[in-house]
Formats: structure tokens, sequence, C-alpha cells
């Protein structure tokens, strides 16, 4: 196993209390996989990815739990290791390709710097690879690139940069947190193929973070679902997608108008989504749900494999599999 | 109802001079949902923005039940609060410092006495909140105590409160989650039919479009590229752009799709080529002239000289 | 870039003359006589007369005003009516004076406030955050005129650490002129004696006068470097393995400095300014001085000869502050070539 | 040197509210600020019934005391009780300094806020007086402008307000921009709503709180200008009670006489600083850049 999380919760601490923004989240990522996690904002689906390499602020607390990446607790290491890891073992992409570079650096100097940094090579030589990084993520005239500055570059352009950027080690795992969502669709496409492609070069282990389940179906072998900071329901792509055991989950498919007929209402959830700071007792769902009864509502329902590999925290779920 | 003919808004930035929106012709019958799709760039929300006197067309005429909008530079309003708007992004289409109550009742400030005191009525306001899904005692709140996609029903309501004929919905669910999105498309489609409204709904989502248009307009660099039924254009595009969009969505359930890319810009080039000359997959010699509309089928008609 | 010099060389000219209309006008409707001040009280009406032809004072203001634009553009700014001297002389003899101490004031602005603002940046929220916040404002509380005071009460009056007003110890000669400044001119010619007293001189001026736009500018900073460190792309270079000063100072600290260039050039006009006040508590003998007494006794050509050096100045020091613009960010060097 | 800097700057959270009480509790510095102010003001106030000296009046026999029971903070040169002489002062510096801000700022927020709003040349004609008025070093304008006006009190005042313009007006129209085009606004335009009425319901209300901050800080720099202007003789003439005024008289007894000019200068210090700390402390609770 490459990166295993186990029962890791995150608090945020702000002027009123805190706030547990991830529950008892357990996740792992083998060699060479794509891992998805899918949920809609406030699920906790960016801080899981910022935890694994310590990048919260000041106000987050991990606690409890472990991240073993390559059987190094990350949790434990000290500052300048895991500063030592980042980029090097672990590289990540972020959503905004508009903001996400040096706004006063040359494209060829900031990868240069990022590849002195992971690879004992001499100037020159840093420079030359950087213009072989950009050849990678398919961007022609690299070395016209490399000499100019991010505000001369479109958002796609950008974002092959910060993947070129995430990739120079090259590191064994790559997060990619909501890459393609400030991108037009059809940039989109191109990036998700670039994704897939350097997958299957390096064999990188990829974790994508995602609101858009297309993007989901089409780059994950395996999926999480996540919502008010826990995963409700977690499996093979196909079997999520396909045959959904969570009602969240459900719920979540049925609402996107992708499939539905135009002659009838889309099937919403009903309510807003949930407010973090109010976490109730049982169910974090169970307000929001069409089948919650009164137990869902008091008693907190545990991740339970409810097919081989596929597994779904819900006390219906669970019933419908008893009988 | 409206009528878009040969319009265009060029910006200048510097010495550039850039056509966001060119040559373009459209009309909308009343009662019908009309998209308009394209990226970032693409020039669709330009063309909201000119319906609803943001913007001033360059050359072109905008005509509302056959009443020219826009006369010398000035936009005229025939009656306030005939046409409104719905923007994308709920967090500051609301003024934080404003109670939800005068915020759905500002636009009622740009109509004559008589017909503010007639529509700003207690009861009014209470059944049109409650028609968008909100409750009677969020009235004296501020907007910051809601979230996103109960800030765009208050903006729904603030749009509706002048019974306006005609909306143009810019993005009105793109900064919504997937469930919330949900919610406010059903709520938007139940007060079309409730009210007899026309829509100009202009979003990317192709998704989105499909299940909310009747009619649905393909923009690309400020040019509409192809436009037609719903039906129509999903099932047999034309124009290689159309192509390519509806190629690159991500599809959730077909493994396999055959996806196109763009292609890479080529040396040679031309001010009167096709608008999608530097992209296109499939670009001729042709294709340096620009293309006219032809049409595909019953009101589908494309801009392309390779079909 | 050319066109950007140009631009502001034009802006130059306008200021000139805006500046010169400015002040001449305000000049005429102060209250008080300057022909009168000249020849005293006793004076007969014919000589006031005469005084006032000589000095141009009979003619229609607006033809005084064409007079004196001709003359400015020639180089002569008048006479003064104190000193009796051509104004340009007596603002060369103290402006190198004004410069020095304006300029070693902002050195130790410059030293002071930006590593002390990247530090209250990085340590936000703990004991040298409030500590820099407390001092600068403090700093930017201070009245010059009295901080002086208790300076000197302190390291003159009690202490006799340092001497209290004068450039240079009375029995020592000054440095042979070269820039003007008694620091340089001193280590030119090679006289360490006439620099450290010099230097003793000039250093609790500059330390008082320096407080303020020490404040401003370590405020900025502080702003500043916030405001990039929580950029994406600090949190970008970090998720890359890029740490620790290559991460404050090439990343962080190179594009917070962007915004503090337009506050250092203000703060540098606002030196100028200070040291009027500097100089009159210090005894320093610059254009600070020389331009509260000329005030005093209702001096035009002197105020306004002063007012339109100082105005030029700003102008120059704006040009300076869009040159550094210019280098520092790449995108106004784009947004240029039209 | 550590690089554990914040960086998450958005916490996925669906709404939040201003948590501005919580935050103005906790911050020790201002509440410091406000109390100065209050304890000075109310001193000033009650200037009659916490001495029984007259400011102004000239008893040469006790000239040059030294701090005592009697006299808290010594005489001066003719015999004035300092310390009534400070308290009555307090009202002057304190009250022009407020006075010169409000005008500055009302007459920047309007000048300001229509440059911004409606752009072309009623911006151009008002950004070029502006420039023109920032080409001259503050301090410098000011004492011209005193000089031109005449030395007092109320002319060194005006001379600030006019000198400060230009900052409110820069200030109102760069939010202006911003404002206009935020989608409320944009909104407000397509309902066919009056732009006057724009301006005062949507634009005017949400460009107040850095607006509010700025007029915080330059109080305690219009008190200190004020002070400025009257220790150059270009303000508040003797024997009027001014801080800056007794000062200037005062510092020529510097070395013999400690007290004379020390404790007007503490006076006039602590009321600058409480206004620098109460504005620094409203901008890290409005200004949503500073937070973390």
């Amino acid at each position: 196993m490459l990166l295993e999380m186990k029962d890791v919760s995150v608090e945020f601490t702000g002027m009123r209390g805190s706030v547990q923004v991830l529950k008892n989240i357990s996740l792992n990522i083998s060699k060479g996989e794509i891992l998805g996690i899918v949920g809609e904002s406030g699920s906790g689906k960016s801080v899981t990815a910022l935890s694994i390499l310590r990048l919260l602020g000041n106000n987050a607390k991990t606690s409890n739990g472990e991240i073993l990446f390559n059987g190094t607790d990350l949790l434990k290491i000290r500052t300048k290791e895991i500063q030592a890891l980042r980029g090097k073992k672990i590289g990540m992409v972020f959503q905004e390709p508009m903001t996400a570079l040096h706004p006063t650096m040359k494209i060829g100097r900031q990868l240069a710097e990022v590849i002195e940094r992971h690879r004992a090579v001499s100037k020159k030589a840093a420079f030359r690879l950087a213009v072989q990084a950009l050849k990678d993520v398919h961007i022609h005239d690299p070395e016209l690139v490399a000499a100019k500055y991010p505000f001369e570059l479109s958002g796609g352009m950008r974002q092959r940069i910060v993947i070129a950027l995430a990739m120079a080690a090259p590191p064994d795992l790559l997060i990619a947190d909501e890459p393609t969502t400030a991108l037009d669709v059809t940039i989109q496409a191109e990036i998700l193929n670039l994704i897939k492609e350097l997958n299957n070069k390096n064999d990188t282990s990829v974790l994508i973070i995602t609101h858009d389940m297309g993007v989901i179906s089409q780059l994950c072998q395996r999926t999480l679902v996540m919502y008010g900071g826990e995963i409700v329901e977690s499996g093979s792509t196909n079997g999520v997608l396909k045959n959904p055991k969570h009602p969240y989950t459900k719920a979540l498919l049925n609402a996107l108008p992708d499939l539905a007929d135009p002659a009838q209402p889309l099937q919403a959830i009903p309510g807003e989504i949930m407010d973090l700071r109010h976490r109730p007792n049982g169910c974090s769902f169970a307000a929001r749900c069409s089948i919650a009864g009164e137990y869902c509502r008091t008693h907190q329902p545990a991740l339970v494999e409810i097919l081989p590999q596929h597994y779904t925290a819900c006390w219906k779920g669970e019933k419908e599999q008893n009988d | 109802m409206i009528d878009i003919h040969q319009v265009r808004k060029t910006f200048k930035t510097g010495a550039m001079k850039i056509d966001a929106v060119k040559d373009t012709n459209l009309s909308i019958q009343q009662g019908e949902t009309v998209g308009l799709v394209g990226e970032s760039g693409s020039g669709k929300s330009t063309l909201g923005k000119m319906l609803s006197g943001l913007e001033t067309p360059t050359d072109g005429m905008i005509a509302y039940k056959g009443i020219e909008l826009w006369k010398k530079k000035k936009f005229k309003r025939l009656r306030p609060g005939e046409i409104q708007t719905v923007f994308q992004d709920p967090q500051s289409s609301l003024d934080p410092r404003m109670r939800v109550k005068d915020i759905i009742l500002e636009p009622l400030l740009a109509l004559n006495s008589k017909e503010r005191k007639e529509k700003g009525k207690m009861e009014r306001l209470i059944y049109l909140m409650k028609r968008v899904g909100l409750k009677e005692d969020h009235m004296n709140r501020y907007p910051h105590e809601f979230s996103g996609g109960q800030r765009q029903r208050i903006a729904i309501a603030r749009a509706l409160i002048t019974d306006p004929q005609f909306m143009i919905l810019d993005e009105p669910t793109s900064a919504l989650d997937i469930s919330v999105q949900a919610q406010v498309l059903n709520l938007l489609k139940e007060l079309k039919r409730e009210k007899n409204l026309t829509y100009i709904f202009i979003s990317h989502n192709m998704s989105v479009i499909r299940y909310m248009c009747d009619r649905v307009a393909v923009m690309y660099k400020g040019k509409i590229v192809e436009i037609g039924p719903v039906q129509s254009i999903f099932q047999n595009p034309k124009h290689p752009y159309t192509k390519i969009l509806l190629s690159s969505l991500p599809s959730l359930f077909e493994e396999t799709k055959e996806k196109i890319n763009f292609s890479h810009p080529p040396s040679l080039s031309s001010e009167s080529a096709c608008v999608f000359y530097q992209k296109c997959p499939l670009r001729q010699e042709i294709c340096l002239k620009e293309p006219c509309y032809q049409p595909a089928s019953e009101n589908h008609t494309f801009s392309c000289h390779l079909q | 870039m050319k066109k950007m010099i140009m631009k502001r060389l034009a802006l130059l000219v306008f200021v000139v003359f805006g500046v010169t209309f400015v002040s001449f006008f305000l000049s005429h409707i102060i209250p008080g006589d300057p022909a009168r001040m000249m020849v005293g009280q006793r004076a007969s009406e014919e000589t006031l007369k005469q005084v006032r032809g000589q000095l141009g004072l009979d003619q229609p203001v607006w033809i005084q005003y064409v007079t004196y634009v001709k003359n400015v553009i020639s180089g002569d700014l008048g006479t003064s009516i104190r000193t009796q001297k051509p104004v340009l002389d007596d603002l060369t003899a103290f402006f190198p004076a004004t410069l020095e101490l304006a300029m070693a004031a902002f050195f130790i602005a410059l030293l002071i406030g930006i590593p002390l603002g990247v530090l209250a940046a990085v340590k936000k929220d703990r004991f040298w955050d409030h500590f820099s916040r407390l001092f600068s404002i403090s700093g930017v509380s201070m009245p010059v005129f009295w901080s002086g005071l208790i300076i000197i009460l302190l390291f003159y009056g009690y202490l006799g650490w340092f001497p209290a007003s004068g450039r240079i110890d009375l029995n020592i000669n000054p440095p042979t002129r070269v820039t003007g400044f008694y620091l340089i001119d001193s280590l030119l010619s090679g006289d360490i004696v006439a620099f450290k007293s010099s230097l003793k001189h000039i250093l609790l001026p500059a330390l008082v006068l320096s407080y303020a736009q020490l404040a401003v500018i370590t405020r900025q900073v502080r702003a500043s470097m916030l405001e990039v460190l929580g950029q994406d792309y600090i949190r970008t270079a970090m998720a890359n393995g890029i740490h620790g000063w290559v991460l404050l100072y090439r990343y962080a600290l190179r594009n917070a400095l962007i915004p503090t260039v337009t506050v250092v050039g203000i703060s540098f006009g606002s030196l100028l300014g200070g040291a009027v006040v500097t100089e009159t508590i210090f005894g320093w003998p610059g254009m600070g001085k020389y331009v509260v007494d000329s005030i005093s006794y209702l001096d035009f050509p002197a105020i306004m000869g002063f007012t339109l050096l100082i105005s030029i100045g700003y102008v120059l020091i704006n040009l300076v502050v869009d040159l550094t613009y210019y280098f520092l960010d790449p995108q106004l060097r784009e947004s240029e070539v039209d | 040197m550590s690089a554990e800097i914040q960086t998450v700057k958005q916490i996925e959270k669906p709404i939040t509210i201003h948590p501005v009480w919580y935050k103005l509790k906790n911050n020790k510095m201002t509440w410091i600020g406000f109390v100065i102010i209050f304890v000075i003001i109310l001193t000033s106030l009650l200037a009659p019934v916490l001495t029984s000296y007259d400011p102004t009046k000239i008893y040469i026999v006790e000239k040059f005391q030294g701090p005592s029971g009697k006299h808290w903070f010594g005489t001066d040169e003719v015999g004035r009780d300092i310390l009534s002489r400070i308290l009555y002062g307090g009202r002057l510096s304190l009250g022009m300094g407020v006075l010169a801000i409000l005008i500055t700022a009302a007459i920047g927020i309007v000048l300001g806020t229509i440059s911004g709003f409606f752009g072309g040349y009623i911006d151009q004609i008002i950004m070029r007086i502006m420039d023109m008025i920032l080409a001259f070093p503050t301090l410098i304008l000011a004492m011209a402008l005193a000089a031109a006006l005449g030395p007092s009190l109320q002319n060194a005042m005006l001379a600030i307000a006019i000198v400060k313009i230009p900052v409110y007006v820069r200030l109102a129209r760069s939010e202006t921009l911003v404002l206009r085009e935020k989608l409320f606004v944009k909104s407000a335009i397509t309902f066919g709503i009056h732009p006057v009425r724009i301006i005062l319901k949507h634009i005017v209300p949400n460009s107040l709180s850095p607006v509010i901050i700025q007029a915080t800080l330059d109080i305690g720099d219009a008190i200190l200008m004020i002070a400025t202007l009257g220790f150059l003789g270009l303000g508040a003439q003797p024997p009027t009670p001014e801080w800056g005024a007794m000062i200037s008289i005062g510092w020529k007894y510097l070395l013999d006489f400690w007290w004379y000019p020390t404790f007007p200068g503490i006076f006039l210090f602590m009321s600058s600083c409480a206004f620098n700390l109460i504005g620094d402390g409203i901008r890290d609770i409005l200004d949503p850049k500073s937070n973390s």
C-alpha cells in the first residue's frame, strides 16, 4: 500500500470554538492506482487532500489516526522531513491555475527551481529538464513557453505547467484537488487525458478530488463519496456509480440533469448542505434522507462492507443486506 | 418577443480591438427557453448583458416586442421590470448590507408609485418568498445568513417581484452544488410554466442546457456557430466545435466515447477566416473565408463550409 | 518604457506650471505686504513705492505671474526678500543638507522596516508581530518635534553622548564640497575626523525623522507579505517542496515588495516634509529651517522656489517608483508594448 | 525560519457570520485605545471641575515651578498651571482633529464616488486636481495653506482638511470601482434604478468601512499635524492652550525645566496613539484580507 489513512480527524479552531471538518477518515491508495474522492462543498474532500501533505493552516488540528506513506506516519515526522517529501514523493495540483504560479518568475525558472530541489543536477541541467518537463505535458514550443511569465498564458496552459511542477520529481503520488473545475469543458478533457497518461507512464498513483461525477467516471478506478466530513460510500467506480448503495450517492446521481428527461422534474435532494458546526448525533445525511428513520437520527452508522470491496455507512443499507 | 439583428460588441484594450460578439442574429419566441452555450470568452454573457442594459451594443439592433431597446447608445426601458436578470454568483449579487425584504423589493423602486404600491404588498412579498422556497421569517435577515442555494432563491424572488415576462438567466446554477442545483433548476422550470415566462438561459454546462432549453445557440468567439432545437443539436451536431463540445462532456456511463480534439494553430491565417479556423481539426483552405449559415434541418442552422 | 518616461516628463511640465500657478496665487492672497516687511514700519510711502517697483509688485498679478514663469524657465527663481540672495543659490546651499538627512533617515527606515515587517508577517499573532505593531503605532503617533526634544534631553542633556545641533563640530572644517553630503565628502577627502563628527551629528536627527516612516513601511510590508503568503501560488510552491528562505525571499518577499514601492516613494516625500520640523529642532542647516523662516517673513520668492523644487523632486521620485515597478513586475513591462 | 505559514484560505464552509464582536472582544489594544480616548475626552470636558486654575491666567510669581502637589505638571514661564492648560487644550486638539477629518472624509467620499461611478471627464478632472494636491508633501502644503489663510487654529484645521482630501477621494474611488463591478450593483442597474439612488443605497454604505478605518487613523495624524503647525507658529497662537503651541514655547526651556514641553507632548502622543490603536484594531476586524 502506498498511502494509508487510518481514522484521521481534523478540527478547525476559530473564534467560537472548534469545528470538526473530518471525522475518522480511512482510505488507501496502492501503487499506480487512481482513486477519486467526490463530494459537495463542505464535505471535507479538500481538507483530506491537504491533510496528507500537512498543508492545513495553523488553525487546523489533526487529531488521532495516522497517515502512512510507504510505512512512515506523515503526522509524526518532523517539519523538515515533510518538507523534503513535498513535491519529491507526493506532488499536488490545485484548482485555480490562474493564481497557482509565481506571477513574476519565468515558467522555466519556476520549473528549474523545483527540479533543483528534487534532483541532484546543475542549474543548466535543471533548465534543460524543465524544458523536457514542459514537453512531457504536451506543450508546444516548450523553449518559448519556458521564457514566458504566467500571465502570458491561458488557463489550460497554466494548469499543464502546474502539473509539470507537481510531476517534476516525479513523485510516487499525485494529489489533484479539483484540477479542472476552473477550466472550460473542452480543456478539461485534455487535462484529464494528460493526468491519465502520466499515471500510465510513470506508474504514479493519483488521488483526485472533485465534485464532478463525470470526472470520476472518466478517470478513477475506485471512488470515495464524502458527506459532512465523513466517507459515506466507497468502492469501485463502476460499483459506486452504477449500483450506489448509500442514499446520498443515489440521490446525488439522480439530481444530475445529464440523463434526466426534460419533461420530468429533477429528483432534487431536499434541504441544504449540512452545517458542520451543528453535527447531528446520528447519520449526518439523515436530515435530508428520504428513507431515514428515527434510529438513523440518533445512531451513527459505521462504514461496512455491503458487497465485496464496496462499503457504505448506512443503517438501511445494512438491513437491506441482512434481509 | 426578442429580436437581435446583426449585433456586434467591440471591446477596446489599448490598441487591441476584440469583437466579443459579432454579427449575431437571434430571435426568441414568447414562452420558449433559448440556451446560449460556449466556453469563457465566447460572448454569451456579453449578449445577455446587452439585453439587460449593462453593455451597449457597438452595432446592430435589439428589439423587445418590436420596440428597440437601444436607441443612440441609450437603453430604453419600455416598462421597467419587464426584463429581469438572475446572475451566476449569489455571493455578490445581493447587497450584504440590506435585509432580504429590501433586497426583494428593490426592483420596484424603478416603477411608478401606483405600481410600486400594488406589487410591493406584504402578502405578495410573503407569497413570492414562499413560492421560491424561503420562509416568511427570513424576511428580516441579511444575505450572509443564507447558503448559496437560498441566496439564489432570493435573487429569483427579486427578479419576479416586478412580474417580468422575459428573464435572462446568466449561469444561474454554476456556483451551486449538484444537490442544490437540481432544486433551483426545478424551481425555474415550474415558475416558467406558472407565469408563462420566456427565458434566455446562459450556461457552459451542456447537460443543464439540454435539460432546461427548447432551443440552443452554440457560441464561439463571439459568433453563433450553430443554432437549433436541443434534440437536433445533441443528436445531430453539425459544426465541428459543437461536436468537440459534446464529445468532451465527461459522461457517466459510456465507457468509450470517441474523443475529438482541438487542432494546433496553423501558420496561415486571415482576418476573414472562420472563427473556429485556429483550432478546427477539419480545417481546409476554404475555411479562410467566413462561412455562411446553412440549414441542417428545420430550425437548425450552422455556419461551416464542410458539411 | 520610453513611453512611460515621456509620460512622466510631460507630467513634470504640467506639475511645474500647476505648482507655480498655485503657489504664486496662494502667496498673493497672503495678507501682508512683503515690501513693507523689507523697508520696515517707519519708511516713507516714497521708498515703499520704489521698493514695490523694484520687486515688480506694482504690476497686475497676471503679468507678475508671466514674468515669474519666464524667469523660472530661464533658471531664475528670483531674489529672496529675507536673505537678499538669489533663491536658487540659497536652495543649492541648503538642499544637500536636507537631502543628506532625508536619505539617512530613509535608509534607516528601509533597513529596519522591511525585515521587521517580514518578521511580523511570518510570526503573525506572536511576539514579534505584537512588538512590531506597538512599535509602528507609536511611530506614527509620535510628534517629531517632541520626540526630538526628548532625545536631545536624554542623549545630549543627561548622557552627553551626542551633540544637539548642527551638521559638524564647530571646530572642525567641513569637508571640501563635492556632493554636498558631509558623510560622503569627508570620506572622499579621507578626513576621518570630519566623518566621525558628521556621523555623530546626523545620527539623532536621522533616527527621529525615520521613526514615523519606519512605522509606515513596517506596516505595509507586513500587510503585503501576509497577502502574498495567503496566495495560491505560495501553497503550490510549498506543495512542491519549496520552503524556508527561498520561499520567503524569492517567492513571497519579491512580490510583496511591489505594492510596497509606492508607499516607500510616498514616504520619501514625507521625509522631505518631516525634515522641516526635525531641522528646526536639531538646528540642522537645511531647507526646512530656511522655509520656516521664509514663511514667517512672507518671503514669496523663497517659498515659491522651495515648493517648486520639492514638487519637482516629488515627480522625480514618482518616476523612480514607476521605473522600479517596471523592473519588478513583468506584466507591466508587457502592457507597455502596445 | 518556519515555512508553516497559514495557507488554507477558504475552509469549505457554506455559511459564515461576521464575527465582528468576537474579534473586537479579543482585541486588547483597541480597547486600550478606546479607554485612553475616553479618559482624555472626559478629563478635558471636566477640566473646570478637575482643576481650579484658569488656563490663561498669568501668575508670574509662580513661574517655572516643578511638578508638585499643588501643580501636578508644574507651571510655565508666566506661572500658568500646565495641567489645566493641557486639559483645556485637549478640547481644542481632539475637537479640531476630529472636525478636520470629518470635513475631509465627507468631501472625499462625495468626490471619489462620483469620480469612480461615472468615470469619463468628471473622473479625469477630479483626479487631476487631486494629483496636483498630491504633488506637494502634505506637511509642506499644510504649512503653506495655513500661512496663506493666516495663522490660527481654525485655519490650521482647514489646511489639514484640504491636504487630506486626495486620500479619501482615491479611497472612495477605488472602492467604487470595485463595487461597480459587483453583481448587486449591476443588478440594480438592470432594474432601471436611478444612479443617485444606487450610489446612496449600495455604493456608499459598502465603501464606508475602509473610509472609517482610514479616518480613525487620520484623526491621530490630524491631531499631530495641528500640533505641528502650532509648534511652527502657523496654528494656534499664544496664549491659546494648544499642545503644539505650548511645546513650541516650552522647548526653549527644555534643558532647565524639562516638564514644560514634556507633559503636553505625552498627551499629544497618547491621544494620537489611541486613535491609531483603534483604527488599527478596526482594520483587523473589518478587513477580510487581514484575517486568517
